[in-house]
């Protein structure tokens, strides 16, 4: 925002970070270059250990590189982030156990200081969103591990942040569950015009989603490639039967296979 | 419900278990009697004996029950004699004593929690104050507060909360430690200020563990109210019953007032479970 | 841990009241300062650097609050006059730290805890004892020790066997009920799998049970350790012999020996830390592998 | 004028004359209002009047002199028991019929400041206390030792404990009994003791004057209505543990050690009480002859 | 064995089972019928909560039915179990954090009473097999997820049984991974001819590794279609373009779909 001429959200630029452990230094993140343009829809892939969550939680302030620069909106990631400008829905579900679906979706609202009214408003919206309607009463233990997930992306997106954080929040769904949440969520992009940074494992996923998919390797993880989707805006389930579609897929799956080297 | 006639069972069963001791143990005071008085007694004379004694070694369940019943409804509850009477002045005593230990405890707690010096600092003297033999510094206790003027309750109190405070600040440190740091990167990304992360965080996800901890906190109270009322000259309280119960060598009224203590502990952590029970259950922690 | 404004106007309002007052807040905050500074640094030697500064300030203050207020050495002597009479009575206090602590402690810690593990052993397979056995034995474990005591001295004499027998008692059901806890600590998955194997009762409690109990175990066993040296302290009270950590201390109430009474409450705290101590220490090594040992163990 | 007592023990008959005093209302013609605060096996009167939390204690001498020479300026004022009521208790079984049949034997005695007339006496003896040639152990509260045979001779007072080993059934010629007054190693027992500093204040004095004045008043009443005293120290009992016949049997015990003293100390009680502390072999109670630490200052003038 | 005539290793006849829970019952398997020959490879596929856990589980004795019958080399479940039938794979690692991995997989045979040697040479050779030599002096939790899971393989591997059953092995694996061990299982299967019982969510997954796909339908749980695979025993990877893949997927997906009715 502060830079003029760019309409770049997040922007790394030669991002290195190393973890002390006790075994030593782990070099998590080497050399990371990318830059992310509004309303774009972003997918990292790569092999376990190679550093997606790291370089999520890095953007969201949740973890301090140890070199190079990033900036989100021309921003230090932890200015951006005192500006609220995250929605971040974690791995698991990680609903709080004493407070209700409606409840848990009111925490960020709360914390943010919206109104009474707004907070309903807001809680029944969304709610309707993720097919969760009649559920806010219910505590969490109550719903299905599929149910819980959905509320958690319920919770990241009550408050409407411009930058949506998303580590494999798929992950514990059957495939029929994922490809309805899956056209959902484009939707819901498509509607607000957010920007998506998105972790899967899944290759037909990372495709059907997004705008742009950057395949990652592990030993120091780094970016092997980034591939820009020519996918239509709006595409039903049906595009996964595409050329490009498949095309692109063998692209991603090649540069994974490379990543891995030895390792299984 | 269910346990109702498991734990009648063993009630039963160490009843039996004590009556059959009752007898072993006082035997030898009614055959040495005997011996003094050049009698020979049969067995059955000896049981019967056995049960019935004034200062007997092991008194009977019967005679307990009976010293019980007589502390507790034989007497008005303002006399010197109810069980009512002392009950109350040391139950009084443990609820101030466990306020103030419960409240410093989880007022430490908090400062181990979000202060690294006190977190470093606090925890190994808070292990070693509590290695300290209590019945030893109690009397010096009330003699210093005496002279600063504090009388009353008020000294068995505090050292009831001496003794209570403890398990409150080792669980409630592991109450407020217990969100996983999922929980906390997300209030992070929420921007949420120090007070909004205990708010609605770090307090009630401890919660469990601070009911935990504070049964086992009023117990211990208990314990430091009777320890307290040994220097205070034996005035009152359940404390005294055990002590004068222990110098006229009144076995029954030691066991009465035992029983007496323990009661009362057991209701105590009664009551805070079923607070604990409601207090989860509207927290949706209660499957 | 206050703001170094409210720190001032703290000491401040010392110095107004009473300026012996004053100084002592001033050293306090100073001390604290301190710490909380080097509390910042992640260097290893400040987890041990920053509670003995801490033990120390406070023994300072002790100090200064002893020769400023001019205390009476009969109400609260001073740490520099307990120290000098630990140097001079370290045969009596060796006597007594035998008797009180290596023979009635002790012998009461190792049979207590051992009877309660077997117990919780035998009545695990129990459902029926468990729920009669447990809320009985919370029962008993509300007995207060002062009760308890004297009815040990009559029965065991006034050796130290009745304050073994005081701290058997003690230490009894904390560490019954927590290994209770801990033999059913298993995952359901954990156990299905043993039955995968066909495995018999006794190699699903090596192989899985105990190990797994440990954690709740080293709970029961780390309180068990305060509870035991107070137990024997205590049960010295109501009848001993003329040695004794317990003994010593309520023969000095009377001829007001009150450094002799502080030297063997600093031994027992020494004693009970180093003993909390060293049981922790075991329990770093038996459960290497929970969770809550790893994260200090990188740290 | 509010005056505080602290008392050597719990509630009973050993204590009548304060009771007799305060609830006959000797005290309050003297315009006294005094506060008799109970003791116990775990109250130090010594400490307690250091702290500041009694004007006056009720103590024993041998711990009121081991006192002084601690920094503790304890004065007594006044000695209203003549006479010692401490014994050694053996029973007949046990083989004790004379000092001579104690070596190899156990023997119970009370710590706490009242054991030194007990080690004195084993020093005169030529017995040593460590095991070699009596065993010694701290007895409790109670004379449950004796009765569980747990030691051959206790320590009892002539008007407590020893009707204790009497109602537990032992019958008085199954027992054997040694008087420390007729051992001649007896010492003083309840004397009243305050701080020396403050005898210096006139207006103190003159508070002690009265206490002690009315303090005997009630001691001799005792002495002429032992029932009534009797009754008097059970109903200012607030533990309700006290017995009637107990303390009817305690009071006439009481009688007799008071008997011979009208509140003013002797001084040859003293001399005898500090030479039998100064013996204490290789560990004597006291090791120099104290000064000041009697005075009849105030029963001079309480009882002109 | 005792039933002449009939190779069926795993036979269960109108199977039912109700679970008793606090809001009443569940009726989680309901009229199962199906038989496993020796030496099948079947899978279990249907959305969450259908009961493929429940009946993989009657089969191990690990649940027991509440009507039907169900017989395991003609025995019932619990006597083969103290036969020592099977090997089970659990949805989660569930390996034991006290040991190290060669400890974990030397744990079922020093129950079954394998010799010093004989389990030495067993960890080794299955440490080979996943691919983690080198790792058996490791904890658990020095390990990658897909590592744990990998040494749980193992684990059920050392001792041989009869009977493989998977519960949702390669959930959390990444497709690369998964691909390289479905590989390998197809091979160990092939040279040891195991009945291997098998419950995923994927369907490539389910169609490249069966012999024979149950689609499973929730509420209550149970067989909406069996199919038996056309496909050679011999699978490149590549087989997954081919049209009868291809046609099976579909066929799988569909059964899918209508069982999911208007549950998402
Ligand atoms: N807090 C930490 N301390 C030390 N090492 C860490 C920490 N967090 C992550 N790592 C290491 O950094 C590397 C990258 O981890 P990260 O969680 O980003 O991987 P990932 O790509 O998200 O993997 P997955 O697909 O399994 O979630 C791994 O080797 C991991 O072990
Ligand atoms: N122990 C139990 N008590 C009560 N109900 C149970 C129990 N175990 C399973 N259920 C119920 O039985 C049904 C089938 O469960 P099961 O675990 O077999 O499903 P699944 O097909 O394995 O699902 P997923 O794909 O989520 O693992 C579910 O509705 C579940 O809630
Ligand atoms: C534990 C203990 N037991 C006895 C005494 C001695 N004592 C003091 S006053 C008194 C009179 C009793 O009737 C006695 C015996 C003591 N001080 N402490
Ligand atoms: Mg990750
Ligand atoms: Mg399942």
């Amino acid at each position: 925002m502060t830079e003029a001429g760019t309409t770049a959200v997040i922007e790394a630029k030669a991002l290195d970070l190393v973890f002390q452990t006790a075994d030593g230094p782990v070099h998590a993140l080497k050399d990371v270059n990318l830059s992310i343009n509004r309303g774009e829809f972003v997918s990292f892939i790569g092999p376990s250990g190679c550093g997606k969550t790291t370089f999520l939680r890095c953007i969201a302030a949740l973890e301090h590189p140890t070199g190079g620069s990033l900036t989100v909106n021309g921003l230090t990631p932890d200015e951006a982030r005192r500006k609220r400008a995250y929605g971040y829905v974690f791995q698991a579900a990680g609903l709080y156990p004493w407070r209700t679906i409606a409840g848990n979706i009111k925490l960020p609202l709360e914390i943010m200081g919206f109104s009474r009214d707004e907070q309903e408003e807001r809680v029944r919206n969304v709610l309707q969103l993720v097919d969760l309607e009649g559920f806010g009463k219910k505590f969490p233990w109550q719903l299905s591990g599929g149910m819980q997930q959905r509320a958690s992306i319920a919770r990241a997106l009550a408050f409407d942040a411009d930058i949506l954080l998303m580590d494999e929040p798929f992950g514990a769904l059957d495939e029929i569950v994922r490809d309805r949440l899956n056209e959902e969520l484009l939707k819901l992009w498509a509607r607000t015009g957010k920007t998506i940074g998105f972790v899967t494992h899944s290759i037909p996923e990372a495709v059907y989603l997004s705008t742009k998919i950057v395949v990652m390797s592990p030993r120091p993880g780094r970016i092997t490639d980034v591939i820009d989707s020519p996918l239509p805006k709006d595409r039903p389930l049906e595009i996964r039967d595409s050329r490009d579609f498949i095309e692109i897929a063998h692209r991603v799956r090649e540069g994974l296979r490379a990543g891995h080297g030895d390792e299984v | 419900m269910r346990s109702l006639f498991p734990i009648l069972t063993v009630v039963a069963a160490i009843i039996g278990v004590w009556y059959l001791a009752a007898i072993w143990m006082n035997a030898t005071w009614v055959y040495d009697q005997a011996a003094r008085d050049g009698r020979e007694v049969g067995f059955s004379e000896v049981v019967g004996q056995t049960l019935n004694q004034e200062r007997p070694v092991l008194p009977a369940p019967h005679q307990v029950a009976k010293g019980l019943w007589d502390g507790v409804a034989g007497q008005k509850v303002t006399s010197k004699r109810s069980l009512v009477y002392h009950g109350w002045v040391t139950l009084s005593a443990t609820l101030l004593g466990f306020a103030f230990g419960s409240a410093a405890g989880i007022l430490l707690a908090v400062g181990i929690v979000y202060n690294r010096a006190m977190d470093m600092s606090v925890m190994p003297w808070a292990i070693a104050s509590q290695t300290i033999p209590i019945l030893a510094i109690a009397p010096m206790i009330i003699v210093v507060l005496n002279s600063l003027g504090v009388t009353g309750i008020v000294p068995k109190a505090i050292i009831s909360a001496y003794l209570s405070f403890f398990p409150v600040v080792v669980g409630m440190v592991k109450g407020l430690r217990s969100p996983d740091a999922m929980q906390l990167d997300l209030m992070r990304t929420y921007n949420a200020n120090g007070a909004q992360t205990f708010g609605k965080l770090r307090l009630p996800s401890s919660m469990p563990y601070l009911f935990a901890s504070l049964k086992v906190g009023v117990a211990a109270s208990l314990v430091g109210t009777i320890v307290g009322e040994l220097p205070t000259g034996a005035v009152a309280g359940l404390g005294s019953r055990l002590l004068s119960g222990s110098y006229y060598g009144q076995t029954v009224q030691i066991w009465a007032a035992l029983f007496a203590a323990a009661i009362l502990a057991a209701s105590l952590v009664g009551i805070i479970g079923w607070v604990e029970r409601v207090v989860l259950a509207r927290m949706g922690l209660v499957r | 841990m206050t703001g170094l404004g409210v720190q001032a106007a703290l000491i401040a309002a010392g110095f107004l009241i009473d300026a012996r007052l004053g100084v002592m807040l001033a050293f306090w905050f100073g001390a604290w300062t301190l710490n909380a500074g080097l509390a910042e640094l992640r260097a290893p030697w400040v987890r041990r650097v920053v509670p003995m500064i801490f033990g120390v300030t406070v023994l300072a203050l002790w100090e200064m609050a002893v020769s400023l207020f001019d205390i009476s050495p009969v109400i609260l002597p001073a740490p520099s006059a307990i120290w000098a009479q630990i140097v001079t009575s370290l045969p009596t206090l060796w006597a007594d730290f035998l008797q009180t602590f290596l023979k009635g402690a002790l012998t009461g810690y190792v049979i207590g805890c051992a009877a309660a593990v077997v117990v919780a052993i035998l009545i695990d397979r129990s459902p029926f004892l468990q729920r009669g056995l447990l809320p009985v034995g919370n029962f008993v474990a509300a007995l207060p020790i002062v009760g308890i005591a004297p009815i040990m001295v009559m029965w065991f004499g006034f050796d130290w066997h009745s304050k073994a027998a005081v701290v058997v008692i003690m230490v009894f059901f904390p560490v019954l009920v927590n290994m209770v806890a801990g033999l059913k600590a298993t995952e359901p998955m954990q156990r299905d799998l043993m039955s995968t194997y066909s495995a018999s009762y006794w190699q699903t409690l090596v192989k899985l049970r105990l190990p797994a109990a440990m954690p709740f175990l080293f709970n029961g066993l780390k309180i068990a350790t305060t509870l035991a040296l107070i137990g024997a302290i205590v049960a010295e009270f109501f009848g001993s012999p003329i040695v004794g950590m317990g003994f010593r201390i309520t023969a000095e109430i009377g001829r007001l020996g009150l450094p002799m009474i502080w030297a063997e409450i600093a031994v027992a705290a020494l004693a009970g830390s180093a003993f909390y101590g060293v049981v922790a220490l075991i329990e770093k090594r038996v459960t290497f592998w929970h969770p809550s040992q790893r994260r200090q163990g990188t740290e | 004028e509010d005056v505080t007592l602290q008392l050597k023990w719990v509630t009973q008959a050993q204590f009548a004359g304060y009771f007799v005093a305060k609830d006959k209302g000797f005290y309050e013609e003297e315009g006294l209002n005094v506060t008799i605060l109970p003791g116990g096996p775990d109250v130090a009167p010594t400490q307690v009047i250091a702290g500041g939390g009694a004007d006056v204690v009720v103590d024993w001498m041998p711990s009121a002199l081991a006192a002084r020479e601690k920094g503790l300026p304890l004065v007594n004022i006044a000695q209203p028991f003549k006479s010692s009521g401490m014994m050694l208790t053996c029973l007949k079984e046990s083989g004790v019929a004379s000092p001579a049949d104690f070596k190899g034997k156990t023997l119970g005695v009370w710590f706490g400041g009242n054991e030194y007339p007990f080690l004195n006496w084993m020093n005169k003896l030529g017995l040593k206390t460590d095991g070699t040639d009596v065993t010694v152990l701290k007895q409790g509260f109670n004379v449950d030792p004796l009765l569980q045979k747990q030691a051959a001779c206790i320590s009892t007072m002539t008007y407590n404990e020893y009707w204790q080993v009497i109602d537990a059934g032992v019958k008085p010629e199954d027992l054997v009994t040694f008087k420390y007054e007729d051992e001649g190693v007896a010492t003083l027992e309840d004397g009243l003791y305050v701080l020396e500093e403050k005898l210096k204040d006139a207006a103190f004095e003159d508070k002690m004057v009265k206490f002690v004045r009315a303090s005997m008043k009630g001691w001799k009443y005792a002495e002429a209505n032992p029932d009534e005293a009797a009754m008097i120290v059970l109903e200012n009992d607030e533990t309700g543990a006290q017995t009637e016949t107990h303390q009817k049997r305690m009071m006439g015990e009481i009688a007799k050690l008071t008997a011979g003293s009208n509140g003013a100390l002797d001084e040859a009680d003293f001399k005898r009480t500090v030479g039998a502390l100064m013996s204490g072999g290789s560990d004597p109670v006291i090791t120099a002859e104290p000064t000041g630490a009697w005075t009849h200052q105030i029963t001079d003038k309480a009882l002109q």
